[in-house]
Order: structure tokens, then C-alpha cells, then sequence
């Protein structure tokens, strides 16, 4: 019985440690900053639910299992909820993203220098077949590199309204 | 058992050392804050993991203070830029009313 | 128990008492009679406390009743005393005094804060100056350096604010050094009671740790006690804090300091590094020369009567500095003296100038022409005081500098070379007291200005003149200040022997 | 091994130079307090790293576990009286550095220094 | 050996990130790194054995810290202007710095060497005798509310110092300036009250903070805690719903007399059981003295001081983030 607890909590740990580090390599890799946060967020939560669960195991009959459930419940809660106040505070600060036309809302233009370092955004490697990706990130990879931000958004949204197939086809 | 968590551990550090990174490199301050908050996370797990490593599993208060004021860090930081928003209108406001 | 063996306690509890109290009450002008009750009566209890230990006993107060090196001590020989007679008699001398000019400097909206810092600052020092443990010294000095600040951005000018921020800066520099040098010290003796840290260190076999330990005491001391390089915190600090504020840092403040530098150098490290009261000598003997010259030629230079006086104050500090450096019973005793005889000395003056700020409004030299006249009483205590400055006959400063210049005597062709530099620098201290007493005196008033008719009030006057008389009183009987001096400089050389 | 034990003490010392040189080479106000609790929280370390023993665990005593190593208690108070003095320092010093704002519309020291000249 | 290999990469990580809050010029990111750096060395103290330390740092350094400086950024500017001074001084000063201390520490005990003579001389008194004396499992609770009991009236003093600081620098009203109307600013700026989800959690968490702040406070006999820890964490709970509800709610539900109020009150609690102790005829914060039973006295004594260090760090912490918050929409 032991054995099979410890098997168990091993296979949830790993797992979780996995996704966790899954979480932190899309956040290195990824291309801007909404799907970096993407990576994060929804790893952060799996990958801790894992590794909790798989502490749980090992905790006996004891107050600890009760206690890592409820860092458990407040990481479910409060993970989300700041990945949420995250994206809405990048969003209304106007941060560069592929389809930020489709929000229908034009910025004042001095809340660009959100971006604190006015470093353009590297294109990605577009070879992701997924058509939504690959619409994303052809009009990322589409804009100019070098302009002033204000042609970088106009161009984003010329191609966006491109057909998008195309213009990944294109790139690859 | 011991190389179960020390393998975890060592995947939880791997990770913090990759928000580090995007800490330092950006390049928008939502990475940043991003960075931050995951940071964060990673350590609340790295001490829970860690206490039962080192066999005193009554340290996890310690895990859940963590999460907690984590918490409350990503609030300060969207009320921040949110009245830095109203506080740059209000400039702006003033600029134009000279 | 009596309340005769808790006065070691009393001392500093009364304050941390008070303070809460004058913060939570609050009426009007009742957190200044809260605070006065607190400090008059710890000045009480340090004088007697002073009276039991001249004859040359230590006291041992064990907070909490823990034994020495586990718990804390407090450790009150004749040295602390007379500290802690000078922190607590300055700090109730300038609340008496600044009854008056804080209420016009200090709005009464932070009147309870204020006293609530005043008197927290009071017991930080005191509290610094009665402990006998390493850390516990850390503790109170953060107490009365953040209470320090507050007083000082009290000031009416804006020039308080930056002037109080470096102070933060440089004052949490020198208080982490010294945390470093604490550290180091713990390292390699593992306690942190100083009588034990005195004991255990001579034991250490890697003496590298514990020289670096005296150099990081040593400087992040010597930032608090505004010795020559690193004194730039201070005339600023002095300018623009509120005029009664002035009067007790400048009389109590940087002196503690000094103190802890000199009983943790003497008590620790004396006995532990060979050859150390040749280092002791190197570092304080050439700062204490360019803080004398530097010192008095900045405030011959100086425009604003405050500044020229904390600029003077580095001079004077130069001169503890020196007495410290020889480790001789003459010299430390003339250092010592010189601490409590300079606090009154610059505590009296800087009266005279919060007297004459009320009047004339501006503390600039060139603006107080012709005060000699308008405020004969006030003019008169800053030329005794003045008098001290420069050490001539019946002054406190005399009595000092005549024990450091015979101690300086014994140390052969350097201390000849040091009673020159010596009576040089005091020479340099009449140029400045003479530049304000011409403009006083011999100066008529610019025609534009606003003649000032009016001698300072009495509530102002009448502290200013106790002060200045009880300087003179002490050069003429020196039983007291002597006594207490050379039993504590005996105390501190027969720890080092 | 000898001076991966020591690794500490290097960190500590770059912590420290780090600090002094932000505190000492930025003009910014609130960028050398930054650099100001990273000078106290080198400190910290240098403390904490003093109570470590091999084998050791902290030192809260659990009921019938014998012969248990237990770190050094000491330190441990120290840096948590350190803590607070640092924080409390930081909270003051931010306060003055807002009025400084309010008073000279500008945290940098040179312009305040240019400015309190021209008075 | 395991613990001290995490604590080398944690340290290598805490220089990288120290070294990049020296050279960025964007306070907002210096700020964020210095959480980051926070975080670390709290991961690194947890991983040295100091599990109070640890819970300490993350609660103020991480957590306290940064929100007190986000809002005085939001009080001042957002860029560091320094101009490119010649850096020489500097530079001189801080390597000698750490060239002597490198020098120094050459021959110093390695990390958890148990020959160290810090765990040789004084520290094993403590850890033998707490259970005899003060009989609280956690040795740091005992050796700082009783051994070393002065210490920590001394830090309750330099709190309330810094409270009545604050207090005295930011409590005067200044004349507004912003052009916007009145309690526009306020209503637009100053809470989260317009974003549905963050409201509903954060005042969902408010009371489970508070909550595990009592725990804490409680629980520090037998595990890591404490006044500080808790106060710190009450505080922290009390930030948020003025966080989401805006300063004004926040000052509703805390108000500011109360606040400073609890800043004396909790100073003069501890004071006053010193004061106890020495009319029984004990020492100052003798806490035997209190009662027939030196350990029950013990118990006492520990019990009402921490309470007093909780009120005292709770109020302050409270009232200083008033203090900025306040002073941001006048």
C-alpha cells in the first residue's frame, strides 16, 4: 500500500514538475507577451496541482494535507485572478499584440511607453500550422521591424485582414 | 522517495531561473510582472516541496504565506499602472489647459 | 528587589514609557509637559545613578534576569553615567527651552509625534550609551537615528527634507557597517555580550576577521560621530532642523557615538590585536588634525551662523578624536571631558542662535548687525560660549583642551607637533568667533532692515543663561566632570591593561 | 568543497558592492534606496548564513525526536529585528523622498543640488 | 550537501538579479526585480534553517516592501534621470569594500560547518535550556521574546518611530492640483472596484488573511511565527481590501485613529509588562515574575508581548500605506 502511495505521489510529482518546467520554457519561448502569459498561467496551475496532490499523498493523516489543500485552493484562486489583472492591465496599456485590432479599440498613443525598453518585438518562427497561430504570428512576423510604432500597428493591422493562410504560407 | 522531491526541486529552479530571465530581459514591464508572479508560484512550491525534503512538513505555513502575499503584489502593480493611466491624463489635461 | 537596584532600568523605561503616551494624549501642549515629566525624570535617575558610581563600581542589570552572555546587560560604570547625565540633562535643557520656538516651528497637527521622536531619540541614546551588549547597542541606535530624522524634517525649509534624506542615507550606511563589524565579531566568538566579546576574542587564532571587524566598527561609527571625511550628513542636518532640535543633537548626538567608538575600541579590540593602539593612532590622529583645520577654516568661511557652528562642531570633534587616539588615563580624560564641556558649550550657543532666530528671523552673520545692541543679554551668552570654543581661562572648553594638551605632552615629538596643531586651531576658533562678534557688535544695521528693538523672551532667555552658567560653574569646580572622566578613563585603560 | 563553503561569503561581499555603488553612484533618490535595502539584505545573508549546521533543521524543538541537530537560534532573532529596523528605515526614508518630490518636482539629487544653490 | 548545492544556485541567482537592478533605469523594473530578489534570498533563508527569517522577509521584504514602494513611485517618477557621472568613486569604494571583506572572510568557517565556534558557545545554552525555562518549542520565539526580550521592545520602538515618521511627514494635507475634478480622480484610480473578478477574490481572501495572521500570531510558540510575521500579514489583508475597494473604503474599515492607536497601544503593552515585572520585584520583562510559576509567568509574558508586537507591527504597516495612499489622491 505504502509503495503504492509513494508510486502514485512520484508520477504526480514528476508529472507536475514537468509542466512546471514546460510553463517556464514557454514563457522563455514564447513569441509576445499574451502567450507568454498563456504558458504561465495555465501551467503554473496544473503543474501546482500536480506536485500538491502529489505531496498530499505523502502527508499521512495529518494536518499537513489539510493545509497543502488550502495553499492549493489559494493558488487556484489567486493564480487565475492575477493572470487575469495581468492580461487586462497589458490590454488597456496597449501592449503589442497580433490581434489587438480585433479588441475594435484604438489607444491614446503616449500609453506606448508601457513598453519599457523600445526594443521592437522579435519576430517569431512561423511554422506552426494551427490556423489560429499561424494568423498571429504571420502578421507579428508581417510587421516592419524597424518604424515607429504607430506605421509597426498599422501594418499589424493591414495584414491581419489579409487572408491569414496566405501570408504564413508565404513566410514558410 | 528523497530523489522524487529532489528531482522536482530541481525542475522547480530550473524554472525560477527562467523567470528570472525574462525578468531581466523584458521586454515590456508586463513581462516583468509576469516574471514576478511566476517567480513567486515557483517558490511557494519550492518550500513545500523543500519541507518534506528536509522532513519537516510543519513548514508549510510558510508555503501559504507565500501565496498569499504574492498576491496581494499583483494588485499593488495593477493599481499602479491604473493610476499612472488617470495620472497621465490628468498631466495631459493640465498641458493642454496651459 | 528596590527601586534603587532598578534605576539601570528606569533610565531608558521611563522613556519608552512616556512616549506612547504623549503620542496617544492628544491635547494641546500636553505631549510637551508628557515629555518633559520623562526626560527630567531619567535625568533624575541618571544623576544618581552617577552618584553611586564614582567611586568606581560597574553596575550589572540583567534584563529579564537572564545571566550575562545569554541575556542582555546593561553595564553602567562612571563613563555611561556621565553620558547619560549629559544625553538626558541636554534633551530636558532644550525641550525647557524650545517650550516657546518649537511651538512656533512645529505645527501643532505633529506636536504628539514630535515629542513621541523626541523622547524616543532621548532614549535611544541613552540606550545606547548604558548597554553592554554588541547587538542591543544596534537596536537603540536605529531608535534614535529614526527619530533623529524626524526631528530634523521637522524644519520649516524644504532644505530639511534633502538634508534629513542624506542623513538617512549616510546614518543607515555607518548603523550597517557597524552591523557588519557585530557580525564578523560574533562570527568568531560567538556571543555578542561585550565584558564576553572583551574576554573571548583574545582567544581568536585567525586575527584577520577581527581587525576587519574593528575597521567596520570603527568607520560605521565614525559616520554617526561625523568624523572629518565623513562628517557630510551634518552641517546640513544642524541648518535646518528645528532651532531646539539643533540645540540637543548637537550637545548629546554625535557624542554617543563617539562614546560607543571609544568603549568598543578600548574594550574589545585593545586587547585583542597586538599593536593596536598604534592603528587606533593612525586612523584617528591624521582625521582628527584635518578635522580641526578643515573643520574651523569652513566655518571661517561660512555664512550662516548655524552651519559655521556645526562646522566648528567637526573642529571640536577633531579634538575628542585626538584625545581618544592616545591611549593614555590624561588624553581619554581630556576627551572625555571634552564631550560633556563641548555639549554644554554648543548646547548654550546654539540657544543663543535659536534666540536670536526668533527676533531676526534668518540666521545669516551679515543680517545681525548691530544684535550686540538689541539683544544684549542673548549676545552675551554667545560670547561665553564662544569663549569656550576658543578654551580661554574659566570656560569649560579650557579645562578640556588642558588635559589634552598634557597628554599630549607625554607623547613625545608627535604630541609637541600635536600641541601646536592644538593652540593653532584654537587660534583659527577666535577668526570665527570674532567674524560674528564684529557683526554683532561693531556693525551698524543695513538701513533697509527691519530694526529689531526686542530682547528674546524670557522662557528662552532664562534656560540659555542656566545653561551657559553651568558651564562656567563646571570650569570652576571640576569635581564632577573630572572625577567621573578619569574613573571612567581609568576603567577603560584598566580593561585594555 | 572548502571554498564552495565559502561561496556565501562572496555573495555577500558583491551584494554589499553592489549596493554601496548604487547608493554611492546614482542620483536618483529612490533608485539608492533600492540599492540601499540590497546593502542591508547582504547583511541579512552574511547573518543567516551563520546559522546553518550540517544536518541541522530549524530550530523548533518537535515532541520525542531525540538527538536532532538544530540550527543556531541567535542569528535568526537578529535578522528578524534587522528586518523590521530595514523596512521601517525604507518606509521613512520613501516618505521624505514624496515630500522631496512635493517640495523640488524632482527626485534627482544633482537638481535638487543645482536648485538649492540658486536659492 | 543537498540543501547547501540549492543554496549556491539560489545565491548565484541573487547576484545575477542585484547586478540587474543596478542597471536598469526603470524604477517600476528595479522594483519588480527587488521583489524578485526578496523572493530568493526568503527561498534561500528557508533553505539555511531560518524558517522565521524566511517567512519575515517574504511578508515584508516581498510583500510589504514592494507595495510601499509602488506607491511612492506612483508618488514621484517612474525614470531613474541619473546622468552618466564619472563613476570612479564609486566604484573604488564599493570594490574595496568587498575586496577586504573577501580578504577577510578567506578563513572563515564554511557554510554549516558544525566546528563553527557560533555553535559552539552560546547558542547550545539555548537550545538545552528553552525547554526547561520558557518550555516553548520554538527556541527563536523564546530567545527573542524572552532571552533577548530588550531587543525586541527596542524594535517595537523603532516601528512606532517610523510610524510616527511617516505620519509626521505625509499627515499634512496639501492643496490638490490635478485639473480633474474632486473624487473623479479617486473614483478612476484609486481601487479595483470596476474589475468584477479581482474584487470578488481579493475580498474573498480578505478574511482568510486575517485569519492565518491570528494563526501565525498564535502558532509562533509552536511553529515559525510570530507578532512581526502576523502583524505584518493582518496588515497585508487590510492592504488588499483598500487595495480593491480604494482608500477610502479601506479607511473605513481601519480608520486611522484606530490604526495609531493600536501603534501606541501595542508599544505600551510591551513596555507596561516590563514595568509589571519590575513591580513584582522582578527585573524589566522578567516575564517569571508575573506569575506563582516561573513558567506559567513565561508563557505569560510571551503571550502579552507578542500580542503587543502584532498590534504595534499591524498598525503601522497600516497606517503608513494610508499615509501614501491618502497622499496620492489630495
Amino acid at each position: 500500500m505504502d509503495l503504492l502511495l509513494d508510486i502514485a505521489s512520484a508520477v504526480l510529482l514528476l508529472t507536475g514538475g514537468l509542466l512546471v518546467f514546460v510553463g517556464g520554457v514557454g514563457v522563455m519561448r514564447m513569441p509576445e507577451f499574451f502567450t507568454r502569459m498563456h504558458a504561465a498561467s495555465v501551467t503554473d496551475t496544473g503543474g501546482a496541482a500536480l506536485i500538491l496532490a502529489g505531496l498530499m499523498l505523502q502527508g499521512g493523516l495529518t494536518l499537513v494535507p489539510l493545509k497543502l489543500a488550502a495553499i492549493f485552493l489559494f493558488l487556484f484562486l489567486t493564480s487565475p485572478t492575477a493572470s487575469y489583472a495581468l492580461a487586462n492591465a497589458a490590454l488597456l496599456s496597449g501592449v503589442a499584440t497580433a490581434c489587438r485590432n480585433q479588441t475594435g479599440k484604438q489607444l491614446p498613443e503616449e500609453r506606448q511607453d508601457a513598453l519599457s525598453a523600445s526594443k521592437p518585438q522579435t519576430p517569431p518562427v512561423a511554422k506552426a500550422p494551427a490556423e489560429k497561430a499561424a494568423a498571429k504570428k504571420a502578421a507579428t512576423a508581417a510587421a516592419p521591424k524597424k518604424p515607429a510604432k504607430k506605421a509597426a500597428r498599422k501594418a499589424t493591422r493591414k495584414t491581419a485582414k489579409k487572408p491569414a493562410k496566405k501570408a504564413a504560407r508565404k513566410k514558410s | 522517495m528523497e530523489w522524487v522531491y529532489f528531482g522536482t526541486c530541481i525542475a522547480i529552479l530550473i524554472t525560477m531561473v527562467l523567470a528570472v530571465v525574462r525578468g531581466l530581459m523584458g521586454p515590456t514591464i508586463f513581462d516583468r510582472v509576469l516574471a514576478v508572479n511566476m517567480f513567486g508560484t515557483k517558490t511557494v512550491l519550492f518550500i513545500a516541496v523543500m519541507s518534506f525534503l528536509s522532513g519537516r512538513p510543519d513548514f508549510l505555513d510558510l508555503a501559504l504565506a507565500y501565496a498569499l502575499i504574492n498576491f496581494i503584489g499583483v494588485f499593488a502593480v495593477l493599481l499602479f499602472f491604473q493610476s499612472r493611466g488617470v495620472r497621465r491624463e490628468a498631466e495631459a489635461e493640465r498641458e493642454a489647459g496651459k | 528587589m528596590t527601586l534603587y537596584d532598578q534605576l539601570p532600568a528606569l533610565v531608558v523605561a521611563v522613556l519608552l514609557f512616556t512616549a506612547p503616551i504623549a503620542y496617544m494624549l492628544r491635547l494641546h501642549g500636553f505631549p510637551w509637559f508628557v515629555a518633559t515629566a520623562g526626560v527630567v525624570t531619567s535625568f533624575a535617575v541618571a544623576c544618581s545613578l552617577a552618584a553611586t558610581v564614582i567611586g568606581g563600581e560597574t553596575i550589572i542589570y540583567e534584563m529579564g534576569g537572564w545571566p550575562a552572555p545569554y541575556g542582555i546587560v546593561l553595564s553602567i560604570d562612571a563613563l555611561s553615567a556621565l553620558m547619560a547625565m549629559l544625553i538626558t540633562g541636554a534633551s530636558s535643557a532644550a525641550l525647557i527651552f524650545g517650550y516657546k520656538s518649537l511651538a512656533d516651528e512645529v505645527g501643532e497637527e505633529i506636536a504628539p509625534a514630535f515629542f513621541a521622536a523626541w523622547l524616543l531619540c532621548t532614549a535611544g541614546l541613552v540606550g545606547m550609551v548604558v548597554s553592554g551588549d554588541a547587538f542591543n547597542i544596534f537596536v537603540f541606535m536605529e531608535i534614535s537615528s529614526l527619530s533623529t530624522y524626524v526631528l530634523i524634517s521637522a524644519g520649516p525649509d524644504r532644505r530639511a527634507l534633502i538634508s534629513t534624506y542624506r542623513y538617512i542615507v549616510m546614518g543607515t550606511v555607518g548603523a550597517t557597517f557597524y552591523l557588519i563589524g557585530v557580525g564578523f565579531l560574533y562570527m568568531v566568538t560567538g556571543t555578542l555580550n561585550t565584558a564576553d566579546l572583551a574576554a573571548r576574542v583574545g582567544q581568536v587564532e585567525d586575527i584577520r576577521l577581527v581587525l576587519v571587524a574593528a575597521g567596520f566598527v570603527s568607520v560605521g561609527l565614525a559616520v554617526k560621530a561625523a568624523i572629518f571625511p565623513l562628517h557630510s550628513w551634518m552641517p546640513n542636518a544642524y541648518t535646518f532642523a528645528p532651532n531646539a532640535v539643533t540645540v540637543f543633537i548637537a550637545a548629546a548626538s554625535t557624542k554617543v557615538s563617539l562614546y560607543v567608538l571609544m568603549r568598543v575600541d578600548y574594550a574589545i579590540f585593545q586587547n585583542s590585536i597586538a599593536n593596536h593602539d598604534v592603528q587606533l593612532t593612525f586612523f584617528l590622529v591624521p582625521l582628527g588634525v584635518l578635522a580641526l583645520f578643515s573643520g574651523s577654516m569652513l566655518a571661517i568661511y561660512e555664512k550662516n551662523l548655524k552651519r559655521l557652528l556645526a562646522y566648528s562642531s567637526v573642529a571640536q570633534i577633531g579634538y575628542i578624536a585626538l584625545g581618544i587616539s592616545m591611549t593614555s588615563v590624561a588624553g581619554l580624560t581630556g576627551a572625555i571631558v571634552h564631550m560633556f564641556n563641548h555639549g554644554l558649550i554648543k548646547g548654550g550657543m546654539f540657544m543663543a542662535v535659536a534666540c536670536l532666530a526668533i527676533r531676526y528671523r534668518t540666521v545669516n552673520v551679515a543680517n545681525l548687525a548691530g544684535a550686540g545692541r538689541a539683544m544684549p543679554w542673548t549676545m552675551a551668552a554667545f560670547v561665553i560660549g564662544g569663549l569656550g570654543l576658543i578654551g580661554v581661562p574659566l570656560t569649560p572648553g579650557f579645562i578640556s583642551k588642558w588635559y589634552l594638551v598634557l597628554a599630549a605632552l607625554n607623547e613625545g615629538w608627535l604630541g609637541a607637533l600635536l600641541v601646536a596643531i592644538i593652540l593653532f586651531s584654537s587660534l583659527l576658533a577666535v577668526i570665527y568667533v570674532w567674524k560674528v562678534i564684529e557683526v554683532a557688535y561693531f556693525r551698524e544695521p543695513r538701513s533697509n532692515a527691519v530694526p529689531v528693538t526686542e530682547e528674546a523672551p524670557l522662557v528662552m532667555l532664562i534656560p540659555t543663561w542656566i545653561v551657559v552658567l553651568a558651564g562656567v560653574w563646571i570650569a570652576l569646580d571640576t569635581g564632577m566632570t573630572v572625577g567621573l572622566a578619569s574613573v571612567g578613563a581609568k576603567i577603560l585603560l584598566g580593561a585594555a591593561l | 568543497m572548502e571554498v564552495l563553503g565559502l561561496y556565501n561569503y562572496f555573495v555577500f561581499a558583491v551584494l554589499l558592492m553592489v549596493g554601496l555603488y548604487c547608493i554611492l553612484a546614482r542620483t536618483n533618490i529612490i533608485k539608492s534606496l533600492i540599492g540601499l535595502t540590497i546593502f542591508q539584505a547582504a547583511v541579512f545573508l552574511l547573518y543567516i548564513s551563520m546559522d546553518k549546521i550540517d544536518g541541522g533543521t530549524a530550530p523548533i524543538i518537535l515532541e520525542g525526536v531525540d538527538d536532532q541537530i538544530f540550527a543556531n537560534p541567535l542569528p535568526q532573532v537578529l535578522i528578524l529585528t534587522a528586518i523590521v529596523v530595514g523596512i521601517s528605515t525604507t518606509a521613512l526614508a520613501l516618505a521624505v523622498t514624496v515630500r522631496i518630490k512635493e517640495a523640488y518636482g524632482t527626485i534627482e539629487e544633482d537638481k535638487i543640488q543645482e536648485m538649492d544653490r540658486e536659492t | 550537501m543537498i540543501t547547501i548545492v540549492f543554496s549556491l544556485f539560489l545565491l548565484t541567482m541573487l547576484v545575477i538579479v542585484a547586478v540587474a537592478i543596478l542597471r536598469t533605469d526603470n524604477l517600476f523594473t528595479a522594483v519588480m526585480l527587488s521583489g524578485i530578489f526578496s523572493l530568493i534570498m526568503a527561498a534561500n533563508f528557508f533553505i539555511l534553517d531560518a524558517a522565521d527569517v524566511a517567512l519575515t522577509e517574504a511578508v515584508i521584504g516581498a510583500g510589504i516592501s514592494t507595495v510601499l514602494f509602488l506607491s511612492a513611485l506612483a508618488l514621484t517618477a517612474e525614470y531613474d534621470r541619473s546622468p552618466p557621472v564619472g563613476t570612479w568613486v564609486p566604484l573604488l569604494t564599493s570594490s574595496a569594500l568587498g575586496g577586504v571583506i573577501i580578504f577577510a572572510t578567506f578563513q572563515a568557517p564554511r557554510l554549516g560547518d558544525p566546528n563553527a565556534i557560533v555553535h559552539k558557545h552560546v547558542a547550545p545554552w539555548y537550545l538545552e535550556r528553552t525547554p526547561e525555562l520558557i518550555d516553548v518549542p520554538n527556541v527563536v520565539t523564546a530567545v527573542l521574546a524572552s532571552f533577548r526580550g530588550y531587543d525586541t521592545l527596542g524594535e517595537v520602538f523603532v516601528v512606532f518611530i517610523a510610524c510616527i515618521g511617516v505620519m509626521s511627514l505625509l499627515g499634512r494635507v496639501r492643496p490638490r492640483r490635478d485639473s480633474i475634478e474632486e473624487g473623479e480622480f479617486e473614483k478612476r484610480s484609486d481601487n479595483l472596484r470596476h474589475h468584477l473578478i479581482p474584487r470578488v477574490v481579493g475580498k474573498m481572501l480578505v478574511p482568510f488573511i486575517v485569519l492565518f495572521g491570528l494563526y501565525v500570531q498564535f502558532h509562533g510558540d509552536f511553529g515559525p511565527g510570530g507578532g512581526f510575521q502576523a502583524g505584518a500579514l493582518i496588515a497585508a489583508g487590510v492592504i488588499l481590501y483598500a487595495l480593491v475597494e480604494g482608500g477610502p473604503r479601506g479607511r473605513e474599515l481601519v480608520p486611522e485613529w484606530f490604526s495609531s492607536m493600536l501603534v501606541a497601544l501595542g508599544a505600551l503593552t510591551y513596555t507596561a509588562v516590563g514595568v509589571v515585572s519590575m513591580m513584582r520585584g522582578g527585573r524589566f520583562l522578567d516575564y517569571s515574575a508575573l506569575s506563582h510559576d516561573p513558567i506559567h509567568g513565561q508563557h505569560m509574558g510571551i503571550l502579552i508581548i507578542e500580542a503587543g508586537v502584532g498590534m504595534t507591527v499591524a498598525g503601522v504597516m497600516i497606517t503608513i500605506f494610508h499615509a501614501f495612499s491618502r497622499r496620492g489622491i489630495r
